[in-house]
């Protein structure tokens, strides 16, 4: 008979503080020592007039009057804009916490609690928000879980899916302007990009099926290429009016090019449209059919566990906040705000400050404000089918896509060029405003 | 298009939901109220009285350790085994007295129904998850403390939907 | 329930009296009391197979909604068309087994139901076919009814009985490994006990 | 790109033929195993296996007197664990000329009646969650603790109440029983207003079900299908109607039937028959005679030699017990018909030729429950 070894909390604190001295240990003798020699061999840079050193840098942290210039600075670095804002951690944040609002409001949907006890006893003030720390939990339970790669198979390809899906997906946020300048890659083919990257999933998927050397994968993988590329193809066609109404690819200047109508009220048959195949793209419910559990487990995710499975997941959030920043983008005027609020003009709130220098000033604040209330609700609309519709069947969900989808969004584009040919909105703007 | 009609009222039923008040006993806060004080029965109506079917209760001033509950629960669970206890009573001569394990229990209650002396009945205690198989073997003077199990909500109904509470 | 601990012996005494008594004095008991308490629906179908086959088929008993016939192995697809056909009872409920060793026999017992005949829809109609136990063999009635096909299975694997003409006799319930006599013989016994 | 390895050695000779397994490790079909083969999307063979939980009830049923058969001959079912001990009873008292007081056929009409409700409930959402309506399978769970707390208040146990006995039931009622369950009856009923709007009127739902899995009503008397599944082909055949047992013959009711027989007609016909049940035991309620519940047995009621073979219509469909009885305290053979059992030979009948996606649509609505098939 096996017996298990007794859980003692004292060996517990013990290992922890061996570990702490051991880490100390290491620091003070070799890597402290190691930062001055290079210090004192290579010069410290000097960053917008102030000579960068290690004591500055400590002394920030006590006085960030010092630093504020160079928090400045930071924000307009490329690097900046890549990994933190509007980049891959504000987008994993918000995946987060879209994560968390689906759960809730799922939840209060069905009538039940969701998630509760996670963060209850944690924070005292957040009691009414029970189950705030499950998305911490959830990660570090994914962290700790062992991923199972299964015999046969195709390794290479079964490692790298889960990255390459948050890769792409995190690339689509590249071209998606989250404020007025705010936009990593500001390129004048940037809806085309979208597409291209959109391309790369079903292939993923795909490629993810067929390395894992199962079946239900491999059917999984098969049902996901066709529904992403049956409703690609609408996708596409229901973009196409904005961009004969706004005349530009750049996701940018789309934006601008709504000032005075956002385009879903011109082309809500596009905007209809366009919601409908992100729902698609996204494999979420009714159109979960990739993922169908009860007819093939887990379709093409069956053989991912731990924390590979948990990037597919990030992925997929990743995915859905690009797109509802598309939408928002495309359709709902981006990062302005309703009609009425840009008349405010002088009113509007100050920008963000610190210490007399300007951070972002309030046209941006007030952009991205709006850019992250309007993708927030989108996403949010995102997930309501999830509580109220079952799953759709492969059949009609393919005929839907090329049968009615298409037809629909050509219409859209008739809709389009009517408006442009009436001149009643297009790339010179709509009759009545004189274009720059 | 008849299906957006269909489709519009499932929507609004989901979202009219939203406001709906939520259902979910939330357990270790919150516990169920049960009816009576646990499942007795009489040997001389021949009928039973309702109650939960939680653990069990043992009055020790009435078992006669007659064996009958151990042979009821032979062709069942096979739980109750009798065993020697300490004390001597009258009318208890070879001072035998069930002993219940709780891991073979299906908690049918024809044990208390075997009973002729209204010495076994049942409570409403059900929290009996243990660490060890060992520590669901309750002893005769396990089984004869009275539990404290307090239930402090039922289901209330009302125009906002039923809720525990 | 006091007697409980000597129960085995007890019981394996009691039934070699009552073997005898269930399988052949009981059919002949009823046929005493049928004359006195048959109704007119129950002896309406009787008297429609008594028509029919005659001296091959034996009435064990005739309840109210429950009739039993005794039918020899030859005559029993017969018997069943005429049940189906003719007679109308076309659900099938159940194929049971049942195994006496004292007389050496196994007992197939198939249970049908009627379905659209309004008069007979609250009758269950009951024939049972004797088989010998070192060789229990009975044509299947898959041909009269589809429905018997899984129930058919289950008393070829619990019992041993041979449906000839079953097109997948073979392993339903059981482990797949199941290397020892069909469970529900009486001479098969639950360890322990 | 070719097939991954593992699947080109289970090709067939036609290479195009997949051999899937659904189950017994699926999320999508119980203790049990449905060897689908496919060629593309279109199922071509399927072959119900079942087996993964025989436990021998009807062997076990040998050695334990009739009392002590009780316990564990729910436990096959105990979504409907009165439904499935009522004939055990009802066929005991046959063999043993047990006279059952009136009180306690009422009683015992509305445990099976509030069972039904349960069972129907459970079988609702977890047909909700295999369309992918998690909804669905949230709201008739939760909804179900409405009964399962009316339940526990009469017999002290949430799901396996062991309260069936021969010659009546274990115990009477409580006192505010009845109050108690017009209440949560009235709640319930409102509750299942709003199944219709976003499930039953889904028009997802309605592309799903309808049309799918015709089971024509000649088919389904030949294959021996029976309960909700035989109905919605067209064959009002129900128990309590036409074999009334204990009180069924004193209450109004009616049996709903639907002549398309597909997918939907099985998933509409139980939520009729929850209204119906909910009429049924607010009149046995409302009818219920006062007096003794149980007749006094001694701790081995015996019979004489003899056979009976009852049947009650449960949550599933008609349930029977082949009871052979040989003048001992303790049952000859116990043969249990099964509704789910008898759903079988439907199920490889429906899923030949339909789609794979259309699996679980069709597989539960056939009402198919692997614990009580095995026994």
């Amino acid at each position: 008979m096996a017996t298990v070894q007794e859980f003692s909390f004292a060996e517990f604190v013990k290992s922890i503080l061996w570990l702490t001295f051991w880490i100390l240990v290491i620091f003070t003798l070799i890597l402290l020592p190691i930062i001055f020699i290079v210090l004192f061999f290579v010069p410290a840079p000097e960053i917008a007039g102030i000579e960068m050193n290690p004591y500055l840098l400590l002394t920030m942290m006590v006085n960030p009057q010092i630093g504020a210039p160079l928090i400045n600075l930071t924000l307009d670095q490329p690097f900046f804009k890549v990994a933190v804002f509007p980049g891959f951690t504000f987008a994993a944040l918000f995946a987060t916490a879209i994560i968390f609002v689906e759960r809730k409001f799922l939840a209060k949907m069905q009538i039940r609690v969701g998630p509760y006890y996670a963060g209850r006893e944690v924070f005292w003030w957040a009691r009414s928000l029970e189950g705030l720390l499950q998305m911490l939990a959830d990660l570090l339970k994914l962290l700790g879980k062992e991923v199972i790669i299964p015999a046969g198979a195709d390794k290479p390809i079964f490692w790298a899916a889960p990255v390459v899906l948050v890769v792409a997906s995190s690339a689509l946020i590249a071209v998606i302007p989250a404020g007025p300048g705010w936009v990593i890659a500001d390129i004048d083919v940037g809806l085309l990009a979208v597409f291209a990257i959109l391309g790369f999933f079903p292939l993923t998927a795909l490629l993810a099926s067929w390395a894992s050397n199962s079946k239900y994968p491999f059917i999984g993988g098969l049902r996901a290429l066709h529904q992403m590329i049956a409703y690609e193809i609408p996708l596409i066609l229901s973009v196409l009016g904005v961009v004969i109404l706004s005349g530009q690819l750049n996701l940018s200047k789309i934006v601008v090019a709504q000032e005075p109508y956002w385009y879903i009220l011109l082309l809500p048959i596009g905007a209809f449209v366009f919601f409908i195949t992100a729902l698609a793209e996204l494999e979420r419910v009714p159109f979960d059919l990739p993922e169908a559990e009860s007819e093939i487990v887990a379709g093409w995710l069956t053989e991912y566990s731990g924390m590979s499975y948990g990037l597919i997941q990030l992925a997929s959030y990743i995915k859905l906040y690009a797109l509802a920043g598309l939408f928002v983008t495309l359709f709902l005027g981006g990062w302005m705000g309703p009609p009425p609020l840009a008349f405010l003009g002088p009113n509007a709130p100050s920008g963000v400050d610190m210490f007399g220098v300007e951070l972002l000033s309030t046209q941006e604040a007030v952009g991205i404000l709006w850019f992250v209330v309007k993708t927030f609700g989108v996403a949010v609309l995102m997930l309501l089918p999830r509580g109220i519709n079952p799953r759709i069947r492969i059949d009609i969900l393919l005929r839907t896509g090329w049968a009615k989808l298409i037809a629909i969004s050509f219409i859209n584009i008739f809709i389009a060029l009517a408006l442009l040919y009436l001149g009643v909105a297009g790339p010179a703007g709509p009759v009545g405003v004189i274009s720059p | 298009m008849s299906g957006a009609g269909g489709m519009f009222k499932a929507i609004e039923s989901g979202t009219k939901h939203l406001i709906v008040r939520r259902f979910t006993l939330r357990y270790p806060e919150q516990k169920l109220k049960f009816v009576g004080d646990g499942y007795q029965y009489d040997p001389k109506q021949g009928v039973g009285i309702a109650g939960y079917k939680g653990r069990h209760i043992l009055y020790h001033d009435k078992c006669t350790g007659c064996q009958l509950c151990a042979i009821a629960c032979e062709g069942i669970a096979e739980a109750i085994g009798m065993v020697k206890i300490d004390k001597t009573w009258n009318h208890n001569k070879k001072s035998i007295m069930p002993q219940i394990d709780f891991g073979k229990c299906v908690f049918c209650g024809l044990c208390v129904d075997a009973c002729p002396f209204y010495a076994l009945f049942m409570t409403d205690d059900y929290e009996l998850a243990a660490y060890t198989k060992e520590h669901l073997i309750y002893t005769p003077d396990q089984l004869a403390v009275k539990p404290k199990y307090q239930g402090n909500v039922e289901i209330k109904i009302d125009d906002q939907g039923a809720t525990h509470g | 329930m006091s007697s409980q601990g000597d129960q085995p012996e007890e019981g394996s005494q009691a039934k070699a009296e009552a073997k005898p008594e269930a399988a052949k004095p009981e059919a002949a008991k009823p046929v005493v009391q049928k004359p006195v308490e048959i109704p007119a629906l129950e002896k309406g179908i009787i008297e429609k197979f008594t028509g029919r086959f005659g001296d091959k088929i034996k009435l064990v008993y005739a309840k109210p909604k429950r009739i039993r016939f005794n039918v020899k192995t030859e005559d029993v697809l017969d018997f069943a068309r005429f049940l189906h056909d003719e007679v109308g009872f076309d659900q099938p409920i159940s194929v049971a087994g049942v195994d006496y060793p004292k007389e050496n026999i196994i007992e197939v017992v198939y249970h049908i139901g009627c379905c659209t005949k309004p008069e007979y829809t609250s009758s269950v109609f009951a024939f049972g076919l004797k088989l010998p136990r070192n060789d229990p063999k009975m044509p299947t009635l898959i041909p009269v009814y589809g429905g018997v096909e899984y129930h058919e299975r289950e008393t070829f694997e619990m019992l041993g009985v041979i449906f000839e003409g079953h097109p997948r006799l073979e392993r339903l319930l059981l482990p797949e490994d199941w290397a020892d006599i069909p469970p529900l013989r009486k001479d098969f016994s639950i360890k322990g006990r | 790109m070719g097939l991954p390895p593992s699947m080109q050695v289970e090709e067939s000779e036609e290479g195009r033929i997949l051999t899937i397994s659904v189950g017994p490790q699926h999320p999508g079909s119980g203790h049990f195993r449905l060897v689908v083969k496919v060629d593309g999307d279109i199922i071509v063979d399927a072959d119900p296996d079942p087996g993964y939980v025989h436990r021998g009830e009807e062997k076990m049923c040998e050695y334990r007197n009739y009392i002590q058969n009780i316990p564990h001959l729910e436990r096959p079912m105990i979504a409907d664990s009165c439904g499935i001990l009522y004939p055990f009873c009802l066929g005991v008292e046959e063999i043993a000329n047990i006279p059952v007081p009136e009180r306690a056929k009422y009683i015992r009409v509305i445990m099976a009646e509030l069972n039904r409700c349960i069972f129907e409930l459970y079988w609702l959402g977890i047909y909700g969650i295999f369309l992918g309506h998690s909804t669905m399978f949230m709201w008739p769970m939760g909804d179900r603790e409405l009964l399962i707390d009316l339940a526990e208040a009469a017999t002290g146990a949430r799901v396996t109440h062991a309260y069936f006995v021969p010659g009546g039931v274990r115990n009477d009622l409580p006192e505010n029983f009845k109050e108690r369950a017009f209440r949560q009856l009235d709640y319930f009923k409102h509750r299942l207003d709003q199944y219709k709007d976003i499930f039953y009127n889904n028009p997802l739902f309605l592309d799903r079900t309808k049309g799918v899995g015709v089971l024509s009503a000649q088919d389904a008397i030949n294959l021996g299908v029976t309960g909700p599944v035989l109905r919605a082909s067209g064959v009002k055949h129900d128990i309590r109607k036409i074999e009334p047992y204990d009180v069924y013959d004193q209450l109004d009711f009616e049996v709903y039937s639907m002549n398309t027989g597909d997918s939907y007609a099985r998933a509409y016909v139980p939520l009729l028959e929850m209204y119906e049940s909910i009429n049924i035991i607010k009149q046995a309620l409302e009818k219920m005679p006062s007096g003794s519940v149980r007749t006094k047995l001694g701790p081995n009621p015996r019979g004489p030699a003899g056979e009976s073979f009852k049947r009650v219509e449960a949550g599933r469909g008609e349930l029977a017990y082949y009871l052979v009885s040989d003048g001992t305290a303790k049952p000859y053979r116990v043969k249990m018909s099964v509704p789910s059992f008898r759903q079988i030979p439907a199920m490889s009948y429906l899923l030949k030729g339909s789609k794979l996606a259309d699996m679980p649509a069709i597989y539960w609505s056939l009402n198919y429950w692997p614990v009580e098939a095995d026994r």
